[in-house]
């Protein structure tokens, strides 16, 4: 069809697809299940973090926490707008996330039992989701790669004061540096599964790559992650915990251990530490919430009638 | 001044411990555009609460994390309002509206103190403040004019938190040794009880009638409520003195 | 009336007055009015204790502590039996409570920041409460008279538990000692104001002593618990905060200093440290309740009518 | 051994954590008679958990008090299911009626423990557990069969807290080295979810399927609850190192 070729041109020619734009229906749900998956990672992000906000071990440390969990709140707003644009609502979003149907990120299922999480997971796991997203602010989609933009701006940010905890962390009391030693030995293999499965065992890529939605595999990206994360651990004076890892000069980049997908798949299946009580606590806040949104729907209802009135 | 800095102590007490609490709602309110509102009013009180118990620990050697971290309940000077649960959110609006427009009104006055670094601090306070106010204001007209059940559970809100009004308008001994720099607490009650009576007739509300707290903050008696606070704000400090972060 | 003539030859004769008996009008509402105030004082007499149950500083003190609180459900629930056999309901008494309509000892508006609270409250305030109670052992309405004895029976019970609260501090740390002795001297004079206003401001005392509800007058209670107080503080090496007390050889008894009335009636008034939260915390453990005590009520329904269809 | 005061920790801090999750209900309960039944399995629990807890420690020279006041989180062994927050009655009773079917088999086996003093301990437990099983039952009916709200609030609690049972019957290599004192959780399950699946069917309901908590409570790996837990029931206490209550 006509509208098939233009489509097809604007994505050879790196151009941007708008809403009003033709798109087959697979970009759409594509789209729509990448986005809206993002969106809720932002959303239950939050609750790792959030964990921390009121025994932050300074006033400091409590105002960048409390600052880097609302910008995810905001994150999962630009990105339901975009997903939006596509023709899903916000309300459906989020049903289908307290009901348990809709993905989000797997490594939000860990937990965060002390306070050098905070730094692990904005090193580690900020630091590969900006793995994964900076190419996407140059995705097909419009809204998407501009919603990215912005994201990627603050995950940057989000990064380094991750990485400044830790830093903080090792120049402390030896109670300190082991603290942020185990949990980094916690977080680095799941940080590294963010990439998601080995490209010669990732079904959806071929098509994405193709819609330039997505633009590096993931074992790409994984590598690329790890490059960056073995000079910043040296500074930081963290060992990385895989006796593998070593510099290969014929490659000019790390090998890396094999990584034991066991885990991964039996979170993927619904049997990590806190996917249970992820959805509990978002089910929880959506359910007390309700009056209230209710009240500000109802509130704004009247307000447009008296307006009406009055005009 | 040692006056001076116990003073600060009140302003910082009352922000600290209200961010603590507002803090808990960020990734729990009804909806995103809310963790982000009432993160940004978070983050508006922490950042006064450092200031002013950064002022008030500098004659003494004493940082602001020091006098977070290392003060004991008695040693702290919040009003009760201040250290109230959250409970639902009509609660946690209330406590929003009482200390927002309290918070304006002081600041306002504040930023001609004879201190001047009070003066500063509190000049940079009032422009957020009234933001703070704005968005209290409009959630006390959305839950009494939303519906049935926002109504009901707003006005049980404000009979549980009307009682600790009483407290902020108290006079204190510190005070009299304050002339030109502190702003005396009763010379505030009728503007800002002006002001948050012309919401509630805007809300079809009369002024809650009922308990009064005999409160005692300042003078370092507080309320059940607090213990608890402090207890999950200070557990990581405490458990690795001396140390940085 | 023979009726009258027959209550009036009970009362004299030191006999019980029972739920069957003709009684006066007054006589019944004095009771009403008595046993459920005493009842909910008991309730609401939960919270200032149950403010430690999760904070107490060893496990033996927590086991005392939940069995002393639980004790005090068990005393109301006794209580609210007692004003039954009179014709209120227990769901009468607790709306009133709720709504503020019935009284409880003014006590209970008082805060318990500290541990040694702990101690005062039982030495002190059921002290207080076990010299007001034990005439009433002998009250002349029986089941008020009969819970009453179980009543006082664990009272001094929970006085002697407070007392080796307060022991076990003052022989501790200094930062205990002054702990004891700081919340001591702030429940000192509360306690003596339990015994209710002098008696030559008492008004309904004298009726209430003519059908022997009441068997001493307050002035003579609470002399006889201060005189019972002075040489337990001196084991507890305690300073009661009374610079005017001493012993009077004339009479035989200390001599108290004055009393300050104000805050008794402020709080009285409903401008007390508490009195909102008391009753915020009854009636929001009341409401969260409901649907709990719905649900035990219809499946003890369905069960009956079970039971009745089957036989 | 240093095996068997482990696994007596394993036991006790079970029991620690229920009480102390139980004993806020004390004053806040639906009705005075759940006031004083809750508080009545608070205290066994607490009776239970000091005995644990004190032989536990008496190898190493710690008190019951040392054990439940001065360890870390890493250091406690409790399973994620006794950590989990009180939520509405609904999720209480859930907790109650998985625990007490595990407790009540547990302690009937560990009777014949070949540690004797783990036999006695269990043995006065056994009697109690019996209670909290009953009670914990009848509850579980009059809200499956009630009202619909407390169905539907059931049905939800059981959704929340039905992940942490795996844990509780999980082999941990501790177990291996215990054969004949210490009872291997995977020989609990079967009787165990018989038993509840028993009374689930009395109630009406289905096993709930959902996720299943990787739990590793036993390897000191805890729920995000355990932290607020801790720094509420130890607060006073680390106040005063060296203190005697």
């Amino acid at each position: 069809t006509p509208e098939e070729e233009q489509f097809n041109a604007l994505i050879e020619a790196d151009s941007r697809i708008e809403p009003r734009d033709w798109m087959p229906d697979g970009y759409r749900k594509t789209l729509i299940r990448q986005i809206s998956q993002h969106a809720n990672s932002e959303i239950i992000g939050m609750q790792p973090e959030s964990n921390w906000i009121t025994r932050a071990p300074s006033l400091k440390r409590k105002a960048v926490l409390i600052a880097k969990v609302q910008d995810e709140a905001g994150h999962g707003l630009y990105l339901y707008s975009a997903a939006q644009t596509l023709g899903i609502s916000r309300e459906e979003m989020t049903d289908q996330l307290i009901a348990g149907k809709a993905r989000y990120s797997s490594i939000f299922n860990y937990e965060t039992p002390t306070w050098a999480d905070m730094g692990s997971v904005g090193w580690l796991v900020d630091g590969a989701a900006i793995c994964n997203q900076v190419p996407l602010c140059r995705a097909s989609y419009g809204p998407y790669g501009r919603a990215m933009v912005r994201i990627c701006k603050e995950e940057s940010f989000h990064q380094r004061q991750g990485f400044e905890i830790l830093l903080e962390l090792m120049n402390g009391t030896p109670a300190q540096r082991a603290m942020a030693q185990e949990s980094v030995n916690r977080w680095y293999w799941p940080a590294l599964m963010m990439f998601g499965p080995p490209d010669d065992d990732s079904p959806n890529s071929a098509q994405s790559t193709a819609w330039k939605i997505k633009r590096f595999s993931n074992d790409e990206l994984r590598q690329r992650f790890v490059n960056m994360l073995v000079p910043q651990a040296a500074v930081l004076g963290l060992t990385l915990p895989d006796p593998d890892l070593k510099w290969n000069d014929e490659t000019g980049m790390y090998d890396l251990g094999e990584i034991d997908w066991t885990e991964f798949h039996e979170i993927l299946a619904g049997r990590g530490p806190a996917n249970g009580r992820r959805l509990q606590r978002r089910r929880e806040a959506h359910e007390d919430g309700r009056w209230v949104r209710d009240a500000a729907a109802a509130y704004s209802r009247k307000q447009t009638q008296e307006m009406a009135v009055a005009s | 001044t040692a006056d001076i800095a116990e003073y600060a102590l009140w302003l910082g007490d009352d922000s600290l411990m209200l961010s603590q609490s507002l803090g808990w709602w960020v990734s729990r309110a009804p909806e995103l555009e809310e963790d982000v509102a009432l993160g940004n009013i978070a983050l508006d009180l922490i950042g006064h609460a450092r200031s002013l118990l950064h002022f008030a620990g500098s004659a003494s050697g004493r940082s602001e994390d020091d006098l977070a971290y290392w003060r004991n309940e008695p040693e702290f000077f919040s009003a009760h309002l201040f250290e109230q649960p959250n409970g639902d959110f009509a609660h946690t609006i209330v406590r929003q509206f009482i200390a927002s427009h309290y918070h304006f009104e002081l600041y306002r006055r504040l930023q001609s103190s004879g201190d001047s670094t009070l003066a500063a601090i509190t000049a940079k306070a009032f422009k957020e403040v009234d933001y703070h106010r704005e968005h209290a204001d409009l959630w006390m007209l959305r839950l009494a004019l939303g519906t049935e059940e926002s109504r009901e559970r707003l006005i049980i809100a404000l009979t549980d938190i009307w009682p600790y009004v009483d407290e902020i308008f108290t006079d204190e001994p510190l005070i009299d040794r304050l002339d030109g720099i502190a702003v005396r607490p009763s010379t505030l009650r009728d503007v800002v009880e002006a002001g948050m009576l012309t919401v509630l007739a805007e809300c079809e509300l009369k002024e809650p009638r009922g308990f009064i707290s005999s409160g005692g903050g300042r003078r370092g008696k507080h309320s059940e409520n607090l213990g608890f606070m402090l207890a999950e704000m200070q557990v990581l400090a405490r458990a690795h003195p001396g140390a940085t972060w």
